[in-house]
């Protein structure tokens, strides 16, 4: 089972990633869009990670639902209601519980990237965030019913998310602020697919130094 | 990066401070949620009209607030939608029981983030109309892309629309209107030169020195083309071409042109592009009734112009005739 | 060198077209020589207002023309005072039998040219006054040196001088109300870049990506001391002791506080150091009655600003508040 | 004596002579003042010579003040009223002639410069056109009273302009923009000097090519 500590750690993990990143990511929005990826999920990580001291005591689902609603208040842009809605969703299907087993966990991520999905109607090959989660998703749930241990099942995950994260650079973007550079924004990473597999992968991470 | 700000993180917040202090007797800030609402409202019985945007755009979209214009504002982080707290809050302050008309610039952000906040806002009994603004004639519009981007025809839709919520028009007719002035408003814009977000202190893009950025977005995003700076006539001709290609203005027709400066483009220049949108006018018979020349809708320092053209029959031009009193728009 | 324009020595001309296009309701241009008249000039029994000077300071003066505010303006080449046959002219245009006002700023050139713009009206009975204003403590005003520069009080003094006007006062009191003006406001500005004047297509002066230039004139003329750059509250600070430093403003009085964009500062920048300064008017007691933030003397696309102090009683409030209707200022 | 197509010749010569300094003058400017004298300069020579035509036919009074009037309405700043003021003076004293003595020229051309001195109110060592214009007009006068050639003469006085344009350079400015540079005046040569070293030494020129 994942204790709620593993996902608080994920969290907390995944804001530092976030902060060390922060940089790297405006850097990759500059390239197609308009430079503040970085700025934006770091404002909302950062204000997450000062909710954390009341936000550990909820259960798992207020937890995620708490992380949901900071991140829709503070991050904007694009990607505020998109990991917002993520966020939300998962603590919709996991109300009451104290600890998640890896299929939950991997049924809730699945509806938290439905809701992505729903929000802003990109589909894989949009050269969106899609592009890593939908794989990683596959990969864990894949994992999932093999009866893989967490951490090998997070790293599997974020390993598909990372190769999603690379597909994006060929790609023509049709969704977001890099679909009005048409075919200028072929070889470029997407930062919003950058952002997922950090994500991802602090999830693994969390998950393996728990084990 | 050369910027009067004190902290790039403090300077939205900062800046509305200015604002609440110069403008009290139009205006109030209110801070987290972050809005600006009309001193007066809500106005009982009137559409509450509210917009917002990333901050980077001033005076769009604070400084349209006051009577004749917006009820309220609310400003993101430089470049950065707000989120659905802000508009929450803000729809609730100016809703004087006549429901509240949210203007949303066509940026996948912003369409989501003021989707939610009307999801909200429905959840709390709040009735919200939301009309998107997409003039941006630099845009392909297919299904390969997020649709075209809400620019310069904002200015013009949110002074015609809150005069039309002035005079007591229904939610309804207020919407209506609105995706009326988005329909005939087309708009194009150009850079010379790119701006710098405060939080990144580097240059949104390169651009070498005697290159121009033409069809270049608000936030810097890259435009149509790339091309070697030209003269101030042809940079008109060029931008106003793609208006004219897009929507066949007839002859004899009407229109509000606006040439707006991107933020680093003195006053100056404005009217030399202006004078030379007017020959081009005259040449297709196209009448320019009224116009608006200077920093509306801006790009932080960014150096360049953009050109507007909305279409407008009698009654869309006494609309914009009546009284206005924001601290951008005035009369 | 990157501009809108299509010639450097086209470019005053060709932006006076496009004024003369946009401001038919308000104002005329003529060419050869040069001037711009309110569209009713002359005002029978109305004191002429005149003003002037160098082009590249947009809106002024061209934009201050019209019912409240300046009767003519006469603009030069870039930064280069206008010519005796210009002011003759418009003074001729604008008188209405009451004498005509020319407001000079205290440059060399303007002030010689006004005077003998002055020597060539008197030949030809048109009764001038000439009150010259130089407002900028960033010049030590001493014999050795050609005397303070005029800056944003001209425009403060405008507006008051334009109502005064309109409600009839004789030329000798317009005059007298002048150099009231002029007596009671202070200004000081700042660069973070220079301008570069059209014809000339290099920078005026270079400064360091981490530098400052305090007290520049608004030809780019260098100023008090080239320092680091520093914090929007820290260069709001510096540039209100001089002005304070220099006219002792009495706890309790009351003040008209301009915060002028030079050209290339977006309005975002403003608002902050107008909250700053504010914050020290506050601490001194000192009352901002009113105020005035964008762009209104400029210095071509030069980023930076000025801060304009002028202590005012209730009567020059009320001339203030007096209807003004031009292109840039307008209520 | 000096024919009037001297005369001509000589505004011809310095209107070429500023053409050809225009950036130069231009340069000087913006070092302490606003980069605008070279091309204030030329845009009123540029006029001053496409009204050569009609210009050339008056006596040499009205050609002066032509010259004259027109400076002062194309130059704008301070140069233009001080050499409008110069050759307006020029022209006052010499009416309805044809041809001038040596000691005519430099008794015009001294009336002249106490015009610019009454207008600009300017002192030698207030670092203006004064510090080339006095010492030239007072060499001048010496060789007109010593009874030299009129080149030579002129020649002398472009020397003295000279000097006095180069005596500049340490100076710090008490008139003009350049005042308001304090003590980072010192150091750079006065634009105004520099353009009325200029006019000397182009009368000089016209002078010994008319021998
Ligand atoms: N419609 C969409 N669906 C899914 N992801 C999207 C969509 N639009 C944009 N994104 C993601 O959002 C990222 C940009 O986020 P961010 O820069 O924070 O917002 P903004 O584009 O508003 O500045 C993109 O890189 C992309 O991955
Ligand atoms: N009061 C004065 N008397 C004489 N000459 C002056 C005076 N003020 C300025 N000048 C001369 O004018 C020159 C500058 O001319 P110009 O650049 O054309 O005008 P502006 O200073 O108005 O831009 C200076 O270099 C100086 O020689
Ligand atoms: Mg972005
Ligand atoms: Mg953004
Ligand atoms: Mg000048
Ligand atoms: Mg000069």
């Amino acid at each position: 089972m994942i204790q709620k500590s593993t996902l608080i750690d994920w969290i907390t993990i995944y804001a530092q990633e976030i902060s060390t990143n922060k940089e790297q990511l405006t850097a990759l929005d500059a390239a197609i869009g308009d430079a503040d990826h970085g700025i934006n999920m770091d404002r909302g990580f950062t204000e997450v990670m000062q909710r954390m001291p009341s936000l550990r005591e909820q259960d798992i689902g207020s937890f995620f639902k708490g992380v949901g609603m900071t991140l829709l208040s503070k991050v904007g842009g694009a990607s505020g209601p998109l990991y917002g809605t993520l966020f939300l969703r998962m603590g919709m299907a996991s109300g009451g519980k104290e600890e998640l087993s890896l299929t939950e966990l991997a049924a809730q991520l699945s509806a938290g990237v439905d809701g992505i999905r729903q929000r802003g109607s990109a589909r894989p090959g949009d050269k969106t965030m899609i592009d890593a989660l939908a794989p990683a998703i596959a990969a864990l749930q894949e994992a999932a019913d093999a009866g893989q241990e967490t951490c090998q099942a997070l790293e599997a995950a974020a390993a598909a998310a990372e190769a999603g994260m690379k597909a994006t650079i060929p790609m023509q973007a049709s969704k977001g602020r890099a679909s009005y550079l048409g075919p200028r924004s072929i070889g470029h990473q997407d930062p919003g697919a950058t952002s997922a597999w950090l994500l991802i992968k602090a999830a693994a991470q969390a998950a393996c130094s728990a084990q | 990066m050369k910027k009067l700000i004190n902290a790039p993180e403090r300077a939205v917040e900062e800046a509305l401070a200015g604002m609440a202090r110069a403008h009290g007797d139009l205006l109030r800030v209110h801070f987290d949620p972050t809005f600006v609402v009309r001193a007066d409202a809500p106005q009982p019985g009137k559409v509450g009209i509210v917009s917002g945007g990333g901050s980077g755009h001033e005076p769009m979209h604070a400084g349209f607030v006051g009577a004749g214009m917006l009820d309220a504002a609310c400003p993101g982080a430089f470049f950065t939608s707000p989120t659905p707290d802000q508009m929450v809050a803000a729809a609730k302050a100016v809703d004087g029981g006549a429901g509240v008309l949210f203007i949303v610039k066509n940026y996948t952000g912003d369409v989501m983030n003021f989707e939610i906040a009307a999801e909200f806002c429905a959840a709390e009994g709040i009735q919200v109309e939301s009309v998107i603004v997409n003039d941006d004639v630099a845009v392909q519009n297919s299904l390969y892309t997020a649709g075209r981007r809400g620019v310069g025809t904002t200015v013009l839709a949110e002074k015609i629309c809150g005069a039309a919520a002035e005079e007591g028009q229904s939610l309804a007719q207020v919407a209506e209107l609105c995706r009326a002035v988005n329909g005939n408003g087309r708009s194009m814009g150009m850079a010379l030169t790119s701006c710098i977000v405060p939080a990144v202190g580097r240059p949104t893009f390169a651009i070498g020195e005697a290159e121009m950025e033409i069809g270049v977005g608000i936030h810097g995003e890259p435009g149509r083309e790339r091309m070697m700076l030209q003269s101030a006539d042809e940079i008109t001709d060029i931008l106003a071409a793609t208006i004219f290609d897009d929507l066949p203005f007839q002859r004899g027709s009407q229109v509000i042109a606006m040439v707006n400066g991107m933020g680093g483009t003195p006053l100056v220049e404005l009217y030399i592009v202006f004078r030379r949108l007017a020959e081009l006018c005259d040449a297709r018979g196209v009448i320019i009734a009224r116009n608006l020349i200077g920093n509306y809708i801006t790009s932080l320092e960014m150096a360049g112009c953009s050109i507007t053209l909305l279409d407008v029959g009698d009654e869309l031009l006494r609309l914009w005739d009546a009284p206005v009193r924001t601290a951008a728009l005035h009369w």
